[in-house]
């Protein structure tokens, strides 16, 4: 831990959750490179959206370690996990829906995060520039003065990842970012993201194994809080370990 | 403080100190129950929990006159009778409640905090119009005023034993309605997922309007036991609402075992330094601590680790 | 007892006569018949814009008729509107027929300033009754002073205070403490005293008193502790058993509200029964309205230390009560604090009238001295300090909710709210 | 909101400011004799109350049942200072220690405790009318929002917070006044508080401190922060995991609330002339939530007229009827709860802003967004 290796963006080790005696995440290793995409499959309940709660420190660890760029992430808090830049997108779309789209980006611009910082904020052209390029990549361009409770569900995802986006993290970490779309937006979706995660690392929860498929450098299958098989897309799918879990299911 | 007694005395004050901090316990418990089912269970901040005991309590005064003037033989049996009444005035009214407010508020807990204190409001001046400014006295039958001398020096309040008993008794029913009825089920199904208990079936309007009635009910049953150590009064019911919120939440919400704790450590904290404080500063004290703790443990002394 | 003839300074010519024929009760400055409102006209008895027409005058109700202490005082209200019956019955005040506007102070004491000053300031009224609580008084006291308003304050209170404008229709501490200490001293051979109180300024002011005259003036006794509990509280079994220990031969008592129920309650359930005497329980805060909301089978043997009980057998009281039970119904109980009411518009029309004017500075001059021998309680007096000469009574509750008188001071007490020596 | 005009003041509210103002400074002084102005400059204090509410509970989620312990904070603050200058030796002569507060005499203290010394200095009672509620309010923020103690629990922790400071003060009677409060205040720096004329001042004084505090109010709600605010009471994990300390800008706008409070208290006490543990307890701060509840809880001006109209219908009500006029006042709570969740505000907003809009413009780009926030958050 302490010796960092640069090699990698993201060193988990030993990872450990547990939730009165049930281990949801039992002792977890893995390891993510600079521009790597990583996709976290596995089935339900495997412990998937705990680990990204546990990396970005919305639950506490019970023990182990997890090192981004020489910081150690379980003790440092949300908000300065963020500012170390690791971003975070939930399963369902979080955004604030009594603001219009341009606010929702607006808030996530880097800038002003102190509470002086925030009331002298000024919304100067530099912000103005950049939401405006950053709502052209999610599609929404043309709805930056709506609400965005008036957004579809889709719509709703893109913002999401446009607020993420805003604030260019090098980590990026995504959970189901196409759950509930329909096909078109699904394409939208992949298009958009290949985009994204080129200059980056990501990880990526996913089941649409065809989505996997598209985006994924590596995959790492989880089950009942341990990594089951971990390689290249081919490669897990023709794990038997793999296929017995799934097939069992 | 206590180098002029001798050990038998000071044995026996200390036995019926323990003994005031378990009466204290019940009373606690009492006052808590009817609010852990209804805050608990619910999600309802009912502020005006205190006004349905004094219901109870006007209920029993109520019953009491009535039994003196056509059953004074059976005089020294009414209170049995007068709890049995409590609870269906307060629960009925409860239900009553449940339907035309509380049901369109769930969504919002807070506003049912706003719109529960303005029902408080008005249940006071309905009490004050209907049985006057003064506070009313409750007959109690003698039997149950008077005490039980264990040793010389010893001596049990009888009125402090029935409340213990009750305590129990109503911990126990409320403990098998939830955990071992039907309705129980539902009830704990609906706190856990609302969407989902609606989905497989379960009627929840009325399992709420059930279990708010229900809170009522036993929120009145206390205010009957209350006419025995307190006063009935329009306003009485104010003095209960602080410390049962705070025995609920320092409980922690949804767990009813946690409410009993809390009801026991905050009941002894209280007896034991009013023992040894003056009255106004062991209170003080008190919740002093127990918010200080509430601070360092929000979710309360019971509460399960969920993962979210 | 209340056969003290002391003659009054403007009686009229046939004042027994006149008793016999009425129900109320009269002042003993009842004007005789024939003295109209034409013989006092407006412009002479009202140099200041009070509300007094040429047949009227408009007086305050200040009182809490909602909120915690609407409990108290709804008998305070009570007794104020029987005597302004009454005195119009009789013919009103200088001819001029009082009417009342009634505001309700809500327990809140910057509602009672901001109706005290509704009254003065809007209604011009030319005299309240009104506030029960010390911190009531508190609150409207500058407004008082600041508008030359006069009050009637009916409550025995803590004294410390001797305002122009309030006259003090209760006792002041001394004299409720004093003789009830020295009474239960000599004839019950007391000790040994616990103070127990509601932690507020009238307890905390009446123990000092008290403890100061335990331990300065009754020889070999003492204080064995003292102890205050928060308004509204309901648990006493701690400090009863704290009594247990240290077993004094009186609880001096000064409990209210709804913790004196609770207080009653529990002390008789531990098996200490007040008719037992041993500790005998002494209170300065339990009137017969009080003892409606404890039961008097829970108190029964309690020594209460007022002025005025429902139960004193004079000719002033039994037409008191009767009239009182006409007006208010039967079962309506009478406690030292409403007596006091009741004295408050008595009082000021015997010195409206011995003054000749509504105007406040007159009246406050004709007040000092102004004597009623008819008030229910007996013959009582305005000391110059504005307080009342009255007798100090030691009752027994009994069973049914009223007290046994079984002592009473043979003179009137003087008032004396910043006694020296117990500061 | 449109992405060109971040203003601080949309017509909308310029129309709410200018007719607030005027109801302030020019309607009401003009109809109502010296005594009632007095009254409303009282309900005005607690106006200061309800606009903190509005932020903290209408913008923030975060519902105080508390605001009474600032408010009496910053009342005691200012009543420590002015019964310092009335009980002067002259003034107490008849007192064992003269010079000292009458209360302190009766409770036999025969020194000014220490703590009450610096309140002998205007400057310094003056801070502390804010600083003393924002530091209260400081350390309950930072012990429950670090903590991430929110919404109901927040709410009877504040409400416990409340019970304990009006215990204490009724029980430490000999420093604080006891249940009676800090009574018989008379003048400030020598200027007689209690004539016609000073209660007249004291009304525009408040009104200008109650419009600063608007200010102050409109300028957070429009900065970044106020959408921080709306951001935060919606998706709370959204805000932390786009960097955000959660916890310091809701410490933020408690200690604004607070302070708010505070001035609203010293107001009140130099206008009613005391200050008493009455306005500390439970009952005053949840009526405290209703006043904002009345104006609307997402209006700042919305809460001045709650505050006015909720006080005014008091007082009237139980004039005419003192005996009912909880029945109308529970009514109300209840009424604004189940049928105007947005209170006033939503109602003008809903029916009286758009009108006016139309008479104003044809090209309608700038139609209030914070009435429109407020109809989102109905619904």
């Amino acid at each position: 831990m302490l010796d960092h290796n640069p090699n990698f963006v993201l060193s988990v080790e030993g990872l450990t959750v547990s939730f009165d005696g049930f281990k949801a995440v039992d002792d977890l290793s893995f390891y993510v490179e600079p521009n790597e995409c990583r996709v976290i499959i596995g089935p339900n309940g495997a412990g998937k959206t705990t680990v990204l709660d546990l990396i970005c420190g919305r639950t506490r660890a019970t023990s182990g370690s997890v090192n981004f760029k020489g910081n150690e992430l379980l003790t440092m808090r949300e908000d300065q996990i963020v500012h170390a830049g690791v971003g975070r997108k939930f399963q369902t779309p979080s955004v604030y829906e009594d603001l219009t789209v341009f606010e929702n980006l607006e808030l996530s611009y880097p800038h002003g995060y102190s509470v002086f910082g925030a009331l002298t904020f000024r919304r100067n052209d530099t912000v103005k520039l950049r939401i405006q390029e950053i709502a052209e990549t999610i599609f929404l361009d043309t709805l930056l003065e709506e609400k965005a409770a008036y957004l579809s569900h889709g719509q709703k995802q893109w913002l999401e990842i446009g607020m993420l986006l805003i604030q260019d993290p090098e980590l990026l970490m995504l959970d189901e970012p196409v759950a509930g779309m329909s096909v078109a937006e699904r394409r939208k979706t992949a298009e958009l993201l290949n985009k994204i995660i080129t200059d980056r690392s990501v990880i990526v929860i996913e089941h649409d194994m065809g989505f996997v498929a598209d985006i994924a450098t590596r995959v790492t299958v989880l089950h009942q809080g341990k990594t089951l098989s971990e390689g290249s897309m081919e490669r897990v799918q023709s794990d038997p370990k793999v296929i017995e879990v799934y097939l069992g299911h | 403080m206590f180098a002029d007694y001798s050990m038998s005395e000071l044995g026996a004050i200390f036995a019926m100190q323990g003994f005031a901090g378990l009466i204290l316990f019940s009373v606690f418990v009492l006052m808590a129950l009817g609010l852990a089912i209804i805050f608990g269970q619910m999600g309802v901040i009912n502020m005006a929990h205190g006004e349905f005991m004094i219901l109870g309590a006007y209920m029993t005064y109520l019953t009491s006159t009535l039994f003196e003037a056509y059953l004074p033989g059976l005089f020294s049996i009414y209170f049995f009778i007068a709890m049995i009444v409590a609870f269906f005035a307060s629960g009925l009214l409860g239900l009553f409640v449940e339907w035309s407010m509380i049901r369109h508020l769930y969504k919002r807990p807070l506003d049912t905090l706003l719109a529960t204190w303005g029902l408080s409001l008005i249940l006071q001046q309905v009490y004050r119009s209907v049985f006057g400014a003064r506070e009313v006295g409750v007959s109690i039958p003698d039997w149950m005023m008077g005490s039980l001398p264990l040793t010389d020096l010893v001596e049990i309040p009888i009125n402090g034993i029935f409340v213990m008993v009750l305590a129990v008794a109503i911990s126990l029913a409320v403990y098998y309605l939830m955990f071992r009825s039907s309705w129980g089920l539902q009830v704990r199904a609906i706190s856990q997922n609302r969407v989902m208990a609606d989905a497989v079936g379960i009627n929840t309007a009325w399992t709420d309007r059930l279990t708010f009635g229900i809170g009522c009910g036993v929120a009145g049953v206390a205010g009957s036991a209350f006419t025995m150590i307190g006063s009935t009064g329009p306003t009485a019911g104010q003095l209960y609402i602080v410390d049962t919120f705070l025995v609920v939440v320092f409980g922690g919400a949804g767990s009813l075992l946690g409410t009993i704790a809390s009801a026991f450590s905050i009941s002894q904290a209280q007896s034991i330094m009013e023992f040894f404080l003056s009255g106004s500063m062991a209170k003080v004290l008190t919740l002093l601590v127990v918010v200080g703790i509430l601070m360092i443990r929000p979710q309360g002394l019971f509460s399960l680790k969920l993962r979210k | 007892m209340s056969d003290k003839k002391i003659p009054a300074k403007m009686a009229g010519p046939s004042r027994r006569a006149f008793m016999a024929g009425t129900a109320a009760m009269t002042a003993s400055l009842f004007l005789p018949k024939g003295l109209r409102a034409a013989d006092f006209p407006t412009a002479e008895v009202n140099t200041t814009g009070l509300a007094v027409t040429d047949d009227t005058v408009t007086i305050g109700i200040l009182h809490s008729v909602t909120g915690t202490m609407a409990i108290s005082e709804t008998g305070s209200v009570q007794a104020e509107k029987l005597a302004i019956d009454q005195i119009n019955a009789q013919g009103g005040i200088l001819g001029r027929k009082i009417e009342y506007i009634q505001e309700d102070g809500a327990s809140d004491w910057p509602t009672f300033a901001e109706k005290a000053r509704k009254l003065l300031v809007n209604d011009k009224v030319a005299s309240v009754m009104g506030c029960w609580t010390s911190a009531s008084r508190k609150a409207v006291l500058p407004v008082f002073e600041q508008h030359n308003g006069f009050l009637y304050y009916p409550t025995f209170y803590e004294g410390l205070e001797q305002s122009p404008n309030v006259i003090y229709t209760g006792q002041e501490a001394t004299q409720q403490i004093i003789a009830g200490l020295d009474w239960v001293s000599e004839t019950k051979g007391a000790k040994t005293f616990y103070l127990l109180g509601s932690d507020y300024i009238w307890p905390r002011t009446s123990n000092k008193i008290a403890r100061k005259h335990i331990e300065n003036f009754l020889e070999g006794s003492k204080v064995v502790g003292e102890e205050y509990y928060p308004l509204g509280h309901t648990q006493f079994n701690s400090v009863i058993n704290k009594i247990r220990l240290r077993k004094p031969d009186v609880i001096y008592a000064i409990v209210v509200g709804g913790s004196n129920v609770a207080f009653y309650k529990q002390l008789k359930a531990a098996g200490i029964d007040p008719t037992g005497e041993s500790p005998l329980v002494l209170t300065i805060s339990v009137t017969e309205d009080e003892i409606r909301g404890i039961g008097g089978e829970n108190i029964e043997g309690t020594y209460a230390c007022m002025k005025y009980f429902q139960s004193l057998q004079n000719d002033n009281n039994l037409e008191f009560v009767k009239a009182f039970k006409e007006m208010w119904g039967e079962d309506i109980v009478i406690g030292d604090v409403t007596q006091a009411a009741y004295l408050g518009p008595w009082l000021w029309k015997a010195a409206v009238e011995k003054a000749g004017s509504f105007d406040i500075n007159k009246v406050r001059e004709a007040q000092i001295g102004v004597e009623l021998d008819s008030a229910p309680e007996g013959y009582v007096k305005v000391h110059e300090n504005h307080h009342l000469w009255s007798k100090t009574r030691v009752g027994r509750a009994q069973a049914d909710g009223q007290y046994e008188v079984v002592f009473e001071t043979a003179e009137l007490v003087e008032p004396d709210p910043f006694p020296e020596g117990y500061q | 909101m449109s992405i060109a005009s971040n203003r601080l003041f949309t017509r909308q509210d310029i129309i709410g400011f200018a007719v607030l103002a005027a109801v302030v400074f020019i309607v009401l002084p003009l109809t109502l004799d010296s005594f009632r102005l007095n009254l409303f400059g009282k309900y005005l204090t607690y106006a200061f109350v309800a606009v903190g509410l509005v932020l903290c509970w209408g913008a923030g989620g975060i519902l105080s049942l508390g605001q009474g312990v600032f408010f009496g904070l910053g009342g005691y603050c200012m009543a420590m200072f002015l019964k310092l200058e009335a009980s002067t030796p002259e003034n107490t002569a008849i007192q064992s220690t003269p010079g000292i507060p009458d209360f302190m005499d009766w409770n036999q203290l025969t020194a000014l405790p220490w703590w009450w010394e610096p309140f002998n200095t205007l400057t310094f009672a003056l801070l502390a009318v804010v600083a003393v509620p924002v530091m209260f309010a400081f350390i309950i923020g930072v012990a429950m929002f670090r903590r991430r103690v929110g919404g109901v629990y927040f709410a009877i922790i504040t409400q416990a917070f409340a019970a304990i400071l009006t215990i204490l003060i009724i029980g430490q009677q000999g420093f604080t006044g006891g249940v009676n409060g800090i009574t018989d205040l008379r003048t400030l720096q020598g200027w007689d508080i209690r004539t016609d004329a000073a209660k007249e001042t004291l009304y525009y004084v408040n009104g200008v401190l109650l419009f600063s505090c608007l200010l102050i109010a409109q300028f957070v709600r429009k900065s970044k922060l106020g959408r921080l605010l709306i951001a935060m009471r919606d998706q709370e994990d959204r805000v932390r995991f786009s960097g955000y300390d959660v916890a310091s800008f809701k410490i933020f706008i408690f200690c604004l609330g607070a302070a708010f409070a505070g001035i609203g208290g010293a107001m009140f006490t130099l206008q009613v002339g005391f200050m008493s543990p009455t306005l500390v307890g439970i009952v005053p701060s949840i009526e405290m939530v209703i006043f904002c509840a009345v104006g609307g809880r997402l209006s700042i001006i919305g809460a001045v007229y709650g505050a006015l109209l909720v006080n005014w219908a008091k007082t009237s009500l139980s004039e005419s009827f003192p005996e009912l006029w909880l029945f109308g006042l529970g009514g109300l709570f209840i009424a604004v709860v189940m049928l105007f969740p947005n209170g006033l505000a939503g109602l003008y907003a809903d029916h009286v802003a758009p009108r006016i809009d139309r008479l104003l413009s044809r090209k309608s780009a700038d139609v209030g967004p914070a009435d429109d926030t407020a109809r989102a958050a109905a619904e």
